[in-house]
């Protein structure tokens, strides 16, 4: 675990951390307001929710500084089986047998 | 005393999943009664009566499997009460610690994955495809007829004559007239014809698309080898094709609520003349729909 | 048993680098991937899978009547409340408490600033003007998804009180222990503070 | 329990203990009521299946007029009983048994901890357990009975039941937490808490069993937390989350928002219940593991190969649930997927099931009471996984989906498959818990009778289920399939209440080998793994001396030791 001395570098990075932060929220605002596709929206959103995410895992939770084979192991098994659960929804929408038709009347 | 008991329970075992097929010998006569109705075909342990085109290829896959399922079960039951005779503890016998090289058992392991994949790429995927997949042309001449569950009963649409379904929608339901909700102002659906029971012809490709007015039912006709989920807010199509006139049943497979197990109608097939005069008499102006006796 | 003879409670051990009490949180951490994720996947469904006009369509943005300000706004609130939480756990490791706890009721205060907004500028608003969940689907995933991050802030919340408050006797008995406490907190909070970085822009800005 | 206030201690250590053995103790005696209760429901329903329409006799007026008027069981009931039996067996019977019961009292000592690695965790976990459980006998007494929409609570039916059904999935809540507390302390109390020298590959297969499982509930259980909460949502806040547009119930349109999607829930429900299939089985394997390497006094055949087995079978459990759901409309590539899938999952087993038939090979097998269960186990399993086959193909499955075909296959792996393993461990494990060792003849008894009546229970429901009988039926003499049958399923329902008396024998053996069963050593069944080096029953912190281990699990007749067993802890003697 680190030493004093590198705490006080890190709040440093803390505080670097909350400005990018900050300022990606606002980024995202102003892009969604931009006339484009709802899939570059859709894109654009998640890109920048991901590099959040990420900067809050890395810095904040301290990832960064993890010297851990068993943590990342965790992490894949549960980032594949994620993967899975998000291909539900294709699942269900998708694969429909010929002439299958959504809606019972009509 | 304990291994001899289990040899003669493992061969009753093995004997009784021998017989497991084609054993309807065991069965009643045909003609069951039930609910007042006469209903057709030879009901036994085995199998139900088979009269689709596509039903030959399911049974033959399901024989096969179970074939399979007995050589496996009953090679491994010899190995083991073997083992189980021969190295129990006694004195003067010791178990040997090293690990034995279980060649056999990877050709057995081979051997599953070869028959697994043959059956899957051979039969059951080919099966399935020409059941769900391949629906008839509209050369091969179907009768397409939309089947609607409900809460505990089964709806069968026709198109009757001109071959156009009426439109649909919720608010023209009514109960005893109306059950599948037809559009009275659209001209396609002044012909439709809407029964509880359901009439096909014999020797002709039949389409159902298959849905649901509240919960999840599922049509299954067990001597047509057909299932299928009937899901609300969903149409989905399967087809058949029967070879045999008579009358049987149609089953809800999917638990539906208090009266699931009373959710049946008759299933009459009947040749194409039958068939056609049956339409012919249903599409008279006089009762649109005939409260039916299986409905609750 | 008391945990003290327990190994590994305070030291990292050798294989996972990390004492029982992180490996752990990270574990729950994961199902807690699992519960949000089922029920994006469920958003990603009943959108795509809406039909196009009429009833349970999916609801356009002027429907929605969500404010982007309002989210995000919270959205800052909980940014800075992640870094005073951290800042708790870096003034630990410095050797002060007193500074961990200021920071650690800066935080409980920031999160219930988020959990009072929520409410009245959001929730009460929307519900007296009809937008209950029963509305659409738009609404009923609003609700459950907010309604169930809210839940964790105010579980985060208690738990943050109790180590301002009861809790805080461990750091003079066993201040290595104290401050691993408070860093599994810590990475509680930071998830919740992850899960709303997908939440704002899926529910305010898609 | 008594109302013992001025005994100082007695809540925390007899209630409220942190033990991981007395919680182990709680977790299976409560999951063993649970499994009983669970099997009377089911005793009653079989009235109904074999002799319908007639009055239960003698018991059939205590159920009251709402549920049994005259004795005679209403279909609301039949349908409560049923979705209950399956709650119960499942959630609270079996996998508390086997996670919460043997998982917590053996796991830590064959590790060689002093406890778990969150004890205080481990506490509540069983109490949420208890709640959860407590939360679902409710239901039983709220208007319109318990839940009635199956175990698995497809919507809509659901969505449009009795208030039983919300109280299953508040329940059902209570449970999932208790099981994710739970599998976060297995898995930290495996990796932290090993004994030194206790690498990963000397650890027992029983332990990997329990190590793949908590993952499986760890990740697989948290979709359906939140499919309860969705459904949860549709019943109290009138969400439409499985509501699809244009329902209309018993001819009334209905009035919610719609647009949802019913098979959304089977899809979250089976990506945990396909899993949980596996959280079923794989601890029972480790218990048989367990039990056939000490009867067969030697080292079980392929070790490494069934711990390589059990994590693929982990894995690949995630990606076979939607084989539950082929007749729900699905198209050729989704089908082919999931049936390739299940046909590789089913390697793995098979691969289990043959290391485990080859162990008995060159063995000197003791038939031990555990023996007999844990031999049992393996025909019993191959007869429940061999018939997966036909319903993994889609197919056959078209002929066999929701038939008695699939009771009778999944019974076969979870109740003479799952519940003989629990046996086998209960009878392997009492002296260890105890210090007395269970009466042997009562034991064999027990074990002869169940054997016989459990294959007459469910043998005949692959008849019935190819006949083409749907499952789930109140009635199925109404069809001519059904009615061609209904001697099977008398048989079937015979079978069942003779099972039930034969568990006489195990519930006297039970509690009179408390205090009279013959007292042993520590080791009495000469076994290898660390659970035995501590005394019996083990005192608080388990162990005297932390043991150090010095060799793998199952060393058994190896050659030149005066002893056919060489325990783990015992340093090496030339």
């Amino acid at each position: 675990m680190a030493e004093a001395h590198d705490i006080s570098k890190h709040i440093k990075l803390y505080i670097g951390v909350f400005i990018a932060l900050a300022v990606f929220t606002v980024i995202t605002v102003l892009a969604s307001t931009i006339e484009a596709g709802i899939a570059t929206h859709v894109v654009v959103a998640l890109v920048i929710a991901c590099i959040k995410g990420g900067l809050v895992a890395a810095i904040f939770m301290h990832l960064k500084w993890e010297k851990t084979a068993v943590l990342w192991l965790v992490f894949g098994i549960c980032a594949i089986l994620f993967v899975v659960l998000m291909a539900i929804p294709s699942l269900t929408v998708n694969d429909l047998p010929p002439q299958a038709h959504m809606g019972t009347w009509g | 005393m304990n291994v001899r008991m289990r040899v003669i329970v493992g061969l009753v075992l093995a004997l009784a999943v021998l017989v497991c097929f084609d054993s309807s010998a065991f069965g009643q006569a045909e003609g069951v009664d039930t609910s007042g109705m006469t209903i057709d075909g030879n009901y036994g342990y085995g199998l139900p009566p088979d009269i689709s085109v596509h039903g030959p290829g399911i049974d033959q896959l399901i024989h096969i499997l179970h074939w399979f399922m007995v050589l496996l079960f009953v090679g491994w039951g010899i190995f083991m009460v073997r083992c189980l005779i021969k190295y129990r503890q006694r004195a003067g016998h010791k178990a040997v610690h090293g690990s034995v090289k279980a060649k056999p058992a990877k050709f057995l392991e081979v051997g599953v994955v070869v028959f697994e994949t043959v059956l899957l790429l051979g039969f059951s995927i080919p099966i399935w495809g020409s059941i769900k997949n391949d629906l008839p042309e509209p050369t091969d001449n179907p009768l397409r007829l939309r089947v609607l569950a409900e809460q505990f009963a089964w709806n069968f649409h026709y198109p009757g004559e001109d071959g156009k379904f009426g439109k649909t929608a919720p608010k023209f339901i009514d109960a005893a007239m109306n059950p599948a909700g037809i559009d009275p102002g659209d001209p396609n659906g002044e012909d439709d014809i809407v029964s509880g029971a359901m009439h096909i012809p014999v020797n002709r490709p039949i389409i159902c698309d298959i849905s649901s007015k509240d919960v999840i039912h599922s049509f299954s006709l067990p001597v047509l080898r057909i299932k299928q989920d009937a899901i609300p807010g969903m149409r989905i199509p399967t087809w058949f094709q029967a070879t045999k006139t008579g009358t049987y049943q149609v089953a809800c497979a999917q638990l539906c609520g208090n009266n699931h197990y009373k959710m049946l109608a008759p299933l009459v097939i009947q040749s194409a003349e039958d068939f056609a005069a049956w339409q012919v008499e249903k599409s008279a102006p006089a009762e649109d729909f005939d409260e039916d006796e299986f409905e609750d | 048993m008391s945990s003290e003879t327990l190994p590994y409670t305070v030291k990292p051990h050798p294989v996972t680098a990390m004492y029982s009490g992180k490996f752990g949180t990270w574990l729950f951490l994961a199902s807690e991937v699992m519960l949000f994720g089922a029920l994006f996947s469920s958003y990603v469904l009943l959108r795509v899978g809406a039909p196009a006009e009429g009833p349970g369509h999916w609801l356009s943005h002027h429907e929605t009547h969500l404010s982007w300000k309002i989210g995000g706004f919270n959205t800052l609130v909980l940014i800075i409340s992640s870094v005073t939480m951290v800042m708790a756990w870096a003034s630990l490791k410095m050797g002060s408490l007193q500074k961990a706890r200021l920071y650690l009721i800066i935080t409980a205060v920031l999160a219930v600033l988020f959990v009072i907004i929520k409410l009245s500028l959001e929730y009460i608003p929307h519900i007296k003007d009809g937008l209950v969940p029963s509305h659409s689907n738009f609404f009923a995933l609003y609700y459950t998804m907010t309604g169930l991050h809210a839940l964790h802030i105010i579980g985060g919340v208690v738990v943050i009180a109790y180590f301002i408050g009861p809790g805080a006797k461990l750091y003079h008995k066993d201040p290595e222990y104290y401050t691993n406490r408070i860093e599994c907190t810590g990475l509680y909070w930071h998830f919740v503070d992850l899960v709303w970085i997908f939440l704002f822009p899926v529910l305010y800005l898609l | 329990m008594g109302e013992d206030h001025h005994t100082p201690g007695f809540w925390r250590r007899y209630v409220f203990s942190i033990d991981h053995k007395v919680i182990g103790v709680q977790y299976m005696v409560t999951g063993l009521t649970f499994l009983m209760f669970g099997f009377c429901l089911i005793m009653l329903m079989r009235w109904q299946l074999a002799y319908p329409g007639e009055a239960v006799p003698v018991i059939g007026k205590i159920f009251g007029e709402n549920n049994m008027p005259g004795g005679i069981m209403l279909p609301e009931f039949y349908n409560s009983l049923g979705a209950m039996h399956g709650t119960i067996m499942v959630f609270l019977g079996v996998v508390p048994i086997l996670v919460g019961g043997f998982g917590n009292y053996v796991l830590p000592l064959q590790v060689g901890a002093p406890d778990m690695a969150f004890p205080k965790l481990n506490m509540m976990s069983y109490w949420v357990y208890a709640t959860g459980g407590i939360t679902m006998l409710v239901g039983f007494f709220v208007k319109g009975g318990a839940a009635n929409s199956g175990w698995t609570s497809y919507p809509p039916l659901s969505n449009l039941a009795t208030t039983g059904q919300t109280v299953w999935l508040i329940g059902m809540v209570f449970l999932i937490t208790s099981s994710l507390l739970g599998s976060v302390n297995f898995i930290v109390t495996v990796a932290h808490l090993r004994s030194d020298g206790l690498s990963m590959f000397r650890l027992p297969f029983f332990v990997w069993a329990q190590l793949v499982t908590s993952f499986l509930l760890l990740l697989a259980f948290p979709p359906l937390e939140a499919a309860g909460v969705l459904q949860l949502m549709d019943r109290l806040a009138g969400t439409s989350f499985f509501m699809p547009s244009g329902l209309v119930v018993s001819g009334v349109p209905q009035t919610v928002a719609g647009g949802g999607s019913p098979l959304l829930w089977q899809h979250l429900f089976w990506f945990l219940a396909h899993p949980e299939v596996y959280v079923l089985i794989l601890p029972a394997l480790g218990i048989v593991a367990e039990i056939i390497a000490n009867n067969t006094r030697k080292p079980p055949w392929g070790y490494r190969t069934m711990v390589y087995a059990t994590i693929f079978l982990g894995f690949m459990s995630f990606i076979v649930w939607a084989h539950h759901m082929f007749m729900t409309g699905m198209g050729t590539k989704l089908s082919a997927f999931f049936a390739t899938t299940t046909m590789i999952i089913s390697i793995p087993s098979v691969v289990i099931l043959t290391a485990l038939l080859i162990s008995l090979y060159q063995a000197s097998i003791r038939f031990t009471v555990p023996m007999l269960f844990a031999l049992a186990f393996l025909p019993m399993f191959a007869i429940g996984g061999l018939t997966g086959l036909p319903l993994g193909l889609p197919a056959s499955d078209i002929a066999l989906h929701d038939t008695y075909y699939v009771i009778g296959h999944f019974h076969y792996v979870v109740a003479p498959g799952t519940i003989f393993a629990i046996f086998a461990g209960v009878y392997y494990w009492y002296p260890k818990v105890t210090g007395r060792m269970m009466n042997a003849t009562l034991g064999k008894l027990h074990f002869w009778f169940s054997f016989v009546f459990i294959n007459i229970v469910f043998m005949p429901m692959f008849w019935v289920g190819l006949a083409g009988v749907s499952r789930r039926l109140y009635d199925q003499t109404v069809y001519a399939h059904g009615k061609a049958v209904q001697d099977l399923t008398i048989t079937s329902s015979w079978g069942a209440w003779l099972l039930g008396l034969a568990q006489i024998f195990f519930i006297i053996n039970f509690f009179i080998s408390i205090r009279r069963g013959k007292k042993v050593s520590n080791n009495p069944w000469d076994a290898t793994t660390l659970e035995w080096a501590a005394p019996s029953p083990p005192p608080h912190g388990n162990f005297a001396t932390v043991p150090v281990v010095y060799r793998g699990p199952y060393e058994y007749s190896v050659p030149g030791q005066d002893k056919d067993f060489l325990p783990q802890h015992i340093a090496a003697e030339a």
